[in-house]
């Protein structure tokens, strides 16, 4: 699949993306900071790929895929999308580039007008975009609906009166309504009930396989993740930690944090969840607006380096595909830290374990 | 939040000057002369000296830029003397007013006690009625307390002071002799009998705005205290074992009273700018009774002066209600 | 309340000893009550009727008029007359002998500076002296010697008693006041506020538009007078109110012009705590017709102007069956009972003065349709009558005031009756009597068909009323709007005769002319159609005695005798 | 395919509002009572046909029908004048209704509209804002004085006198009264700008005014509901107040504000001459305010939802 | 009893029920179970399952109206909660039951200091003075691992990240030893390295201070890492208790069936797809008469819409004991 991807151009480019929230303080309300939700930040995503995009709360997941779809002006850095540079577009050109581009939202509840009936919600995308007739524009919603499994009979009631996974489901509807290429779909199931997240992921993953979407799916549920992305990308503090495909991250994490990561996640076996080997990492994520000198994930790491509190690590390639920031894998460090060789020996234990 | 405060000061000067100009056009361009009240006996001649006397027909912006200087420059000057016994302002033309040709701003200072007197005393009486009440009626919401609580604040809204006034009087003075119906304003507290009149001559005129002010403030700290009734902080101090009073009187109500602050250091302003109606119902002769008696005599500089100090103190009190606010609630914070 | 019975029962003992033992300040506290509060004590700088009659507390003129209207003495040791000399025989001059002994409130000597002092005070340019009108026609004014002052006219003066006469021309004190002259006049807070006078009583305290604490003059000329220790003027509220307080509460002694509807009247009295008083003056409420077209289409400058006549009202049949249909004795009995009689005349009084007219005391209805009939105003589809298609439509404008809403509301439904479709205006009574002349809603202005209000004369000589009527004395764009004929009625005869009135000096033949002019504007012309002639009422405790209300000068004119009764 | 033709019929959410708004017994009696006081005013004058403001000119038999306490030719008595006080409490009621309703109209407008500007358009904001700081310091007597004498005359002849001053009242009053409701719409709106469903709308490419017309105006309606109700309160009793400083309607012209001032005047001998119009203005304004309290419960999604 | 030792907490019969417009909401249905001592149960179920109801119910939390706690009893240290008066379940609010919520961010009070908080109980329980408690607030922070613990007394709750908050609500409901601890939720609104971090401290507490505790959950991964017993519920019912281990290797309703394979695995081999179960959640109005779970459940027969299942032993000990169920199939096969 990797190979298949790598011959075709991205459909979706991002580099060196950064999104600010500027501080101002004092009496002049003078500049004197940012919030640096995102800093930095360069992915691509193949046609018909779903890369996945984890982190804990605030390290900007979601402020990248906002950025992405240009509902924040972005501070700096280019986000092509089928060859248009997003970031760059006026009002009415973007307006015109929106349909290639759609959202799923987190809060199914909050995501929807809860002054609209269903056939208005999902209807709004075609009456901005389209100049059809009635007929055409109904028989388009219920196209929608029989495709996301929303009985036609619905098409006028209120979201008030749907289930969290009904909900969604419409939140689906709408985003599908322009024929996009490209979904971000930004939690869309960390809102639903364990029973109905499976539903939601698999109508995903069913609309991918019809219609040749290419999503990026942020979320906070790694095991969810696991199931759905074909890469992943790890977020820490407005930045990415690790870029890798799927079995490779899962199997061998190369970044600390990364390792941290899946490692603090519950696994629902009690045999295995007594024999596991947990990093719990002490203390809590730093401030975006004031964020370490050094690497970001500098102040919590189990292998810290004087260097770590210094230089900021870039995203590099270290192995064919995997990306990692981290000053474990530069060349100089791999030569000057003694504790690298015995650390990438562990991993390469605790991989073959699995 | 020092810097907040300076900040918002700063900021306020412009919106202040601006508003200056605006009321004093305002007040400009309404109808009515300096001479409407002087008997007709008296010939068109000398009615046009006296205006120009008053230096009522200088041209409109002559006077703004006197005005402005006179508020800004020599009346801080006079109060320096007031306080040090200096005598900076010697010979600096007052702003004056047109009708009794005396400093505008003695006559205010001369009638802001009284002012204070009953309608602060009607404020802080109607808050102390309303708090309670407001309490009582969100913890037990639609308990036929909270039911005759809202009748009575509903009441509060819906009746006219100049009817509810003239209503007490007829009761309490007329017919059963208990008060005064004529607030006399030269009545200086010596002694407890001189302490008894007062309060007697304060008792209508009291009643009748905290009736007004208990409604209003009642019903934001009923529903201030119903939002925190439901939150999951309430929970948490009932799981403690807290017993229901200290949840609803230290934790509920701890919380609900930082907006219900707010909105009483907002209201405090209309102390200043008196009750119209209910200082000429009883005759108080507050500040309200002077603005619309400077209205009526079209008194330019009084009611320029009045009604932009109202302003200054409109902007100020919404200053220190979001101090307030920050004060009170450690969540926030301005930088 | 125990300090009131003490003081009670010291009056009560007082009251049998004999007379020459009643004391100063012998019968405590009078409470006063002035629904208009007094915003300042001296009367040249005020012109208002509450300020000029509590500054006569304190300030006295030479003379004064007692309750009859008649002059007598008050710092002058008599009245000057060509009698005795005192006004000259070319009626040019008049000199004042002053009462020797006299002493200021702080102890210095009365002198005929002072008078001097008082009379160039107000005719400063630059003071704005409220009663400079009381000083026109002055050439001079000079002191003799310490007791005489010698007023010198620029001619024949068939009236000298205006300058210093009454309390709106009091005497101020030359060495309190030197430095407020002209243009400083205002700057002199405490002595505006606090006047030295040679009055009954002095000023203790004084708080702008509320309340004003007065003292027994320690230098007053009567060793025995007043007889109250303190007066407390208290202000503001509105004339219900303060009847109230004096009729049916008792709080105050003396409520000044309690203006309120009869049947209020008889409700308070039957509170038995007090007593209205009542006495008529000059004041006339009046309808006026606007001779001048007031219609909105005509170009602003042009409106109301002698330029063009009024359409409807130019008929003098129009104006007199409009008169006609007013009853007004079921006016006086809605809005005035007691404090209004029915009058045809704009001078209804002094007496000499006033004209026997009594055509309009009746209503008339139905010659008043007969006159409209015979005008050409026929009666139309609707009931409005209507003459060469125009309708027969007036606007009837007044200030706000219940009573007045009442008649306008009464003189409509007669109207009415008679096919006129009538409009009502009320306008804030600050705003029609303000005089602005960027304001459309002056009586001045006139921009209506119709208006009512009341106006009187100073004194007891009618001519510069009278006066107002010439034609120069409209209202119009070159004057500012300002005039006093705001009917804009023109008459060359009615002008000629004023001339001869300025002229005549014999009393008689000026009562004639002034009967005549009165004629000429109302029953003659119907150009001022007269309604009420309305007394002032005024409330007294049944405890205040020597209470003898006086409309020709202060309704506080011999507060000095006041005194408590049983 | 399912057969299309059994769509549901939206279930309407005001019918949701409706069943909560049931719930609340004083909302109920306060909407049955403000009804009634309409139907009083509006088809009263239908069933009770005597002029308001008809005087008999014939003064002996004025007299006899002056200040006539009730009885069955006069239920509500008459005033000073011999008018009819039935007839004027309704032709009285119609103009303080009317007023209240209208005055509250143009106060929610220009309150939401300024709201939802500063809250939606963030460089606005600060403008507008101080712009409602402005109206709330301005003072309100001397702004409706040069109301009054800017525009009653040009009013008056447009509409007739008493549209006129009609119109220069509502206009008065809404035109002060407009800021309580921009602050609680723009924070509404601020609110309403960081929920998904609006960024939700931004992605798909709505333009602004399509953004607010569909998705933040339904939204800040019942706020704007609430404040709609006590608007109408407010305005009746700010009209009696005009009435009192004397800058209401022409004189000859009835309303319940000016019909109480003037009984005030007789409220010794005649108590019922404050009473009738004391009582319509302290129902309309309770009634009202119960509506707008029951409103507000009706329309809170957190109360409609238990 | 199994371990010998009486239970701590015992709960039988308990029904609550809300009156709605829509009609009565039965949330929790008979619900019956035991907590023995140092033992830490795991509850799990989706929202609206009426895991937390229960525990309110348990002590008195839940606003009457709409709540009403119709039937059962409630045994802790030998009284029944239910029957004592309002001022009695006060004194063993917080003294003998400790509660921990769901959202650390909201229950806390924001305007009081941390260590006000914490003092709170234990002067009124414990009767200790202003500075006794402050002491031992001092040593609850530092106990719940919170650095620098006596300065951090007089900080506010929102100057505390959400893991910080957290802790401190556990040293809250800590302060005066309670016999039971319920934790509702504790770790559903916190990140998963934090998460860990709150799992760690719970476990280190558990064997330091050795109460007992119940535990609520939507998250079966939570539950397999530290409970020792486990009881599923749905629609207001438990339909299965078992200890941990054997529920995770032998799962016997449908319910708890489908639910272990809905969650992917972070480990095991990648599924393809997702197994789902279909439907809704029931709406629990008016009584129960049938199996909550009929309309979801893929072996659901006409008993199922007939008759509510009750609880049944399926490995000999007593209901409550073993391993039970709630439902009309069995994994063995067909009807029972």
């Amino acid at each position: 699949m990797l190979d298949a991807a790598k011959s075709q151009a991205p459909l979706v480019q991002v580099r060196g993306l950064k999104m600010y929230f500027p501080i101002y303080t004092g009496l002049m309300r003078r500049h004197t900071g940012d919030v640096k939700a995102v800093d930095g930040v360069s992915f691509d995503i193949m046609p018909g790929e779903t890369l996945g995009l984890v982190g804990e709360s605030g390290c900007g997941k979601s402020t990248v895929g906002r950025a992405l779809l240009r509902l924040y002006e972005i501070t700096d850095g280019s986000v092509v999308i089928n060859g248009t540079d997003v970031a760059s577009l006026g009002p009415e050109d973007l307006r015109k580039a929106r349909p290639q581009m759609q959202m799923v939202f987190q809060d199914p509840q909050a995501s929807l007008n809860p002054r609209m009936t269903l056939a208005d919600i999902i209807g709004e995308p075609l009456n901005e975009h389209t100049d059809w007739n009635a007929d055409r524009k109904l028989a388009r919603i219920y196209e929608l609906m029989d495709a996301v499994g929303l009985n036609r009979r619905f098409a006028n009631r209120f979201p008030h009166e749907f289930s969290g996974g009904q909900r969604q489901r419409i939140g689906i509807a709408r985003a599908l309504a322009l024929n996009p290429r490209f979904i971000v779909c930004d939690e869309p199931i960390a809102a639903l009930d364990v029973s109905i997240q499976a539903q939601v992921v698999n109508l995903l993953e069913d609309l991918q396989e019809k219609l040749g979407l290419t999503y990026l799916f942020i979320s906070h549920d790694l095991s969810m993740v696991r199931h759905i992305a074909d890469r992943v990308a790890v977020m820490y503090l407005g930045r990415i930690a690790e870029l890798s495909p799927r079995d490779a991250l899962y199997a061998r994490p190369l970044h600390p944090y990364a390792e941290a990561l899946l490692s603090a996640v519950p696994e629902p076996d009690p045999s295995r969840a007594q024999t596991r080997n947990r990093i719990v990492l002490q203390g809590d994520v730093p401030s975006p607006a004031n964020p370490p000198k050094g690497c970001n994930f500098c102040t919590r790491c189990p292998k810290v380096m004087d260097l770590c509190r210094s230089v900021k690590p870039d995203l590099v390639e270290v192995e064919p595909g995997r990306m990692v920031a981290c000053h474990l894998y530069s060349s100089d460090s791999m030569t000057a830290g003694s504790t690298g060789a015995t650390e990438a020996k562990e991993r390469s234990q605790q991989g073959e374990s699995l | 939040m020092l810097t907040y405060t300076i900040r918002r000061l700063l900021l306020a000067i412009p919106t202040l000057l601006f508003i200056s100009l605006i009321i004093f056009l305002l007040v400009d361009f309404a109808p009515g002369s300096p001479m409407s009240q002087i008997p007709l006996t008296i010939p068109t001649e000398v009615r046009l000296k006296m205006i120009e006397a008053l230096g009522a027909n200088e041209p409109v912006y002559v006077r703004y830029l006197l005005w402005l200087k006179q508020f800004f420059w020599v009346e801080p000057l006079v109060m320096l003397d007031g306080i040090f016994g200096t005598n900076w302002s010697e010979g600096m033309q007052r702003i004056v007013s047109w009708q009794s040709r005396s400093p505008v701003m003695d006559i205010i200072w001369q009638r802001l006690p009284q002012t204070l007197t009953v309608v602060g005393s009607a404020y802080v009486v109607g808050v102390l009625i309303a708090l309670p009440i407001g309490i009582y009626s969100a913890y037990r919401q639609y308990s036929w307390f909270d039911q005759v609580g809202t009748f009575f604040a509903m009441i509060g809204f819906s009746v006219p002071t100049f009817f509810t006034g003239v209503v007490l009087i007829l009761v309490f003075s007329v017919n059963l002799g208990w008060f005064p119906s004529i607030y006399d304003t030269s009545l200086r507290v010596r002694d407890w009998d001189t302490f008894l009149l007062q309060v007697k001559q304060m008792a209508m005129p009291v009643a009748v705005l905290a009736l007004y002010n208990a409604a209003q403030i009642s019903r934001y700290m009923r529903s201030s205290m119903l939002e925190n009734l439901g939150q999951d902080y309430v929970r948490t101090a009932r799981a403690k074992g807290m017993p229901e009073r200290v949840v609803v009187l230290k934790h509920v109500l701890r919380n609900s009273l930082i907006p219900v602050v707010t909105v009483i250091a907002l209201g405090i302003p209309s102390i200043f700018g008196g009750a119209i109606i209910t200082e000429q119902v009883f005759k108080v002769n507050g500040l309200g009774a002077l603005l619309i008696n400077a209205i009526q005599g079209s008194d330019l500089p009084m009611v320029q002066t009045l009604t932009f100090i109202f302003a200054v103190l409109i902007v100020l009190f919404n200053l220190i209600a979001d101090i307030l606010y920050g004060l009170l609630d450690p969540r926030i914070r301005y930088d | 309340m125990k300090l009131k019975t003490a003081l009670l029962g010291a009056a009560a003992c007082l009251a049998f000893a004999p007379a020459a033992f009643a004391e100063r300040g012998s019968d405590g506290n009078v409470k006063i009550l002035y629904s208009q509060a007094v915003s300042i004590m001296n009367a040249y700088l005020s012109g208002g009727t509450k300020d000029i009659e509590v500054g006569s507390l304190v300030l006295e003129p030479l003379a004064g008029y007692d309750s009859k209207g008649e002059i007598f003495p008050r710092l002058a040791a008599e009245i000057p007359t060509l009698a005795n000399g005192g006004v000259s025989a070319d009626q040019t001059s008049i000199t004042w002998k002053l009462q020797p002994g006299i002493l200021w409130a702080d102890g210095t000597p009365f002198t005929s500076a002072d008078v001097v002092f008082s009379y160039e005070y107000c005719t400063h340019p630059e003071g704005g002296c409220a009663q400079g009108a009381k000083y026109e026609g002055i050439a001079s004014v000079e002191a003799l010697d310490d007791l005489t002052v010698k007023v010198t006219f620029t001619g024949p003066k068939p009236n000298p008693y205006t300058a210093f006469v009454g309390a709106t021309s009091p005497i101020i004190q030359k060495a309190q006041f030197e430095a407020c002259i002209g243009a400083a006049a205002p700057t002199c807070t405490e002595a505006n506020f606090a006047p030295i006078g040679t009055g009954p009583f002095r000023v203790t305290d004084f708080k702008v538009n509320d309340t004003v604490e007065l003292e027994a003059n320690p230098n007053y000329r009567h060793a025995d007078k007043p007889k109250f220790a303190t007066v407390s003027v208290k202000g503001g509220g509105d004339a219900a109110g303060a009847a109230r307080a004096v009729m049916e509460t008792g709080e105050f002694d003396y409520a000044w012009n309690t203006q309120i509807n009869p049947e209020l009247q008889a409700q308070m009295n039957a509170g038995g705590k007090g007593k209205f008083v009542s006495g008529f003056g000059t004041l006339v409420e009046r309808i006026e017709m606007n001779m001048t077209d007031p219609s909105p289409s005509l170009p602003e400058g042009e409106r109301s102007t002698t330029k063009h006549p009024h359409p409807i009202l130019s008929d003098i049949r129009v104006r007199k069956a409009l008169s006609m249909a007013i009853d007004r004795g079921l006016l006086v009995e809605v809005g005035y009972g007691e404090a209004g009689r029915v009058t045809c005349n704009l001078v209804p009084a002094p007496e000499a003065w006033a004209s026997d007219n009594t055509d309009c005391v009746n209503q008339d209805m139905e010659g008043a349709k007969a006159l409209l009939d015979e005008a050409g105003w026929t009666v139309g589809a609707n009931g409005i009558r209507e003459k060469d298609g125009v309708p027969l439509k007036l606007l009837y404008q007044t200030s706000v005031n219940p009573v007045r809403q009442d008649f306008q509301a009464l003189v409509k439904s007669w109207w009415n009756e008679l096919g006129v479709d009538v409009e009502l205006k009320a306008v804030d009574a600050g705003v029609f009597f303000g005089g602005d002349p960027g304001s459309p809603d002056t009586f001045q202005k006139f921009y209506a068909d119709v208006e009512m209000y009341a106006n009187n004369f100073d004194g007891t000589d009618p001519e510069a009323y009278l006066s107002n009527y010439l034609c120069d004395k409209a209202p119009r764009p070159e004057t500012q709007w300002q005039g006093e004929n705001v009917n804009r009625f023109c008459d060359p005869a009615y002008d000629e005769l004023v001339r001869t009135f300025a002229a005549s000096t014999d009393p008689t033949e000026r009562q004639g002319i002034a009967k005549k002019l009165n004629d000429m504007l109302t029953k003659d012309s119907y150009t001022i159609v007269p309604l009420v002639h309305r007394g002032r009422l005024s409330a007294h405790s049944n405890s205040l005695g020597g209470v003898d209300l006086n409309v020709w000068d202060t309704e506080l004119w011999n507060v000095e005798d006041w005194h408590r009764v049983q | 395919m399912t057969d299309t033709s059994v769509i549901e019929k939206p279930r309407n959410q005001w019918a949701d509002v409706w069943a909560q708004f049931k719930t609340h017994k004083g909302a109920v009696i306060g909407l049955a009572v403000f009804i009634g006081l309409v139907f009083f005013v509006s088809l009263g004058p239908f069933i009770w046909t005597k002029d308001p403001t008809y005087i008999n000119p014939n003064a002996a038999e004025m007299i006899k029908t002056r200040n006539k306490p009730p009885s069955w030719e006069f239920p509500l008595g008459t005033d000073q004048l011999g008018r009819d006080m039935l007839a004027r409490m309704m032709k009285g009621g119609q103009v303080s209704i009317a007023v209240g309703m209208v005055a509250m109209s143009i106060s929610i407008l220009l309150g939401t509209l300024v709201g939802v500007m500063a809250g939606y358009f963030k460089r606005l904001d600060g403008p507008l804002m101080r712009l409602t700081d402005l109206f709330l310091a301005l003072p309100l007597l001397p702004l409706l004085l040069v109301m009054v004498m800017l525009f009653r005359d040009p009013l008056a002849r447009a509409m007739g006198p008493e549209g006129g001053t009609f119109l220069l009242i509502v206009f008065a009053i809404g035109v002060t009264s407009w800021m309580q409701a921009a602050r609680i719409v723009r924070g509404e709106v601020l609110a309403l700008k960081e929920r998904e469903f609006v960024l939700a709308a931004r992605s798909i490419g709505t333009p602004p005014r399509r953004m607010i017309l569909r998705h933040i105006l339904p939204n800040v309606v019942s706020p704007i509901m609430v404040s709609a109700t006590l608007g109408i309160a407010s305005a009746i009793i700010t009209e009696s107040a005009l009435s009192f400083l004397g800058l209401g309607f022409p004189p000859d012209f009835p309303t319940w504000g000016r019909l109480l001032f003037d009984g005030v005047d007789y409220i010794q001998q005649y108590p019922e001459r404050v009473m009738w119009p004391g009582i319509a203005i302290s129902l309309t304004v309770l009634s009202v305010n119960y509506i707008g309290d029951g409103l507000r419960d009706a329309l809170d999604p957190r109360i409609r939802g238990r | 009893m199994a371990d010998g030792a009486a239970p701590v907490l015992d709960v039988r019969g308990l029904k609550t029920v809300f009156r709605t417009r829509g009609g009565e909401v039965h949330a929790v249905n008979s619900v019956s179970f035991h907590l023995n001592p140092g033992e830490l149960l795991g509850v799990v179920g989706e929202s609206g399952s009426g895991k937390s109801v229960t525990m309110m119910s348990l002590i008195g939390l839940l606003p009457s109206p709409p709540a009403d706690v119709r039937a059962g009893s409630v045994m802790l240290g030998g009284r029944d909660l239910l029957k004592i008066s309002a001022e009695e379940l006060r004194e063993v609010r917080g003294a003998k039951v400790g509660f921990v919520f769901q959202d650390p961010m909201t229950s806390l009070n924001p305007v009081f200091t941390v260590g006000d908080q914490i003092m709170e109980p234990l002067i009124r329980h414990m009767g200790m003075t202003k500075t006794q408690a402050k002491q031992r607030a001092a040593e609850l922070l530092a106990l719940v691992g919170i650095p620098d613990a006596a300065a951090r007394l007089k900080s506010y709750p929102h100057q505390f990240s959400g893991g910080m908050r957290q802790r401190v609500m556990i040293a809250i409901a800590l302060a005066c030893d309670p016999d039971v601890l319920i934790a509702d939720e504790p770790t559903t609104a916190l990140d998963v390295t934090i998460q860990a971090q709150i799992l760690e401290l719970v476990k280190e507490l558990r064997t330091k201070l050795g109460m007992a505790i119940v535990w609520i959950t939507h998250d079966l991964g939570v539950i397999a890492g530290i409970a020792d017993r486990v009881m599923v519920m749905y629609g207001g019912q438990v339909v299965e208790q078992a200890p941990v281990k054997e529920l995770f290797s032998n799962p016997q309703h449908p319910y708890t069936r489908a639910l272990l394979k809905t969650i992917p695995s972070l480990t095991g081999a990648r599924e393809d797809r997702l197994q789902v179960i279909e439907g809704q959640p029931p709406i629990l109005i008016g009584a129960p008469s049938a199996c909550p779970f009929r309309a979801r459940c893929v072996h659901a027969f006409a008993r199922c819409e007939a008759e509510n299942p009750e609880r049944r032993a399926i490995d000999g000990r007593a209901v409550g004991q073993g391993h039970d169920v709630a439902c009309h199939w069995s994994a063995g096969g067909g009807d029972v």
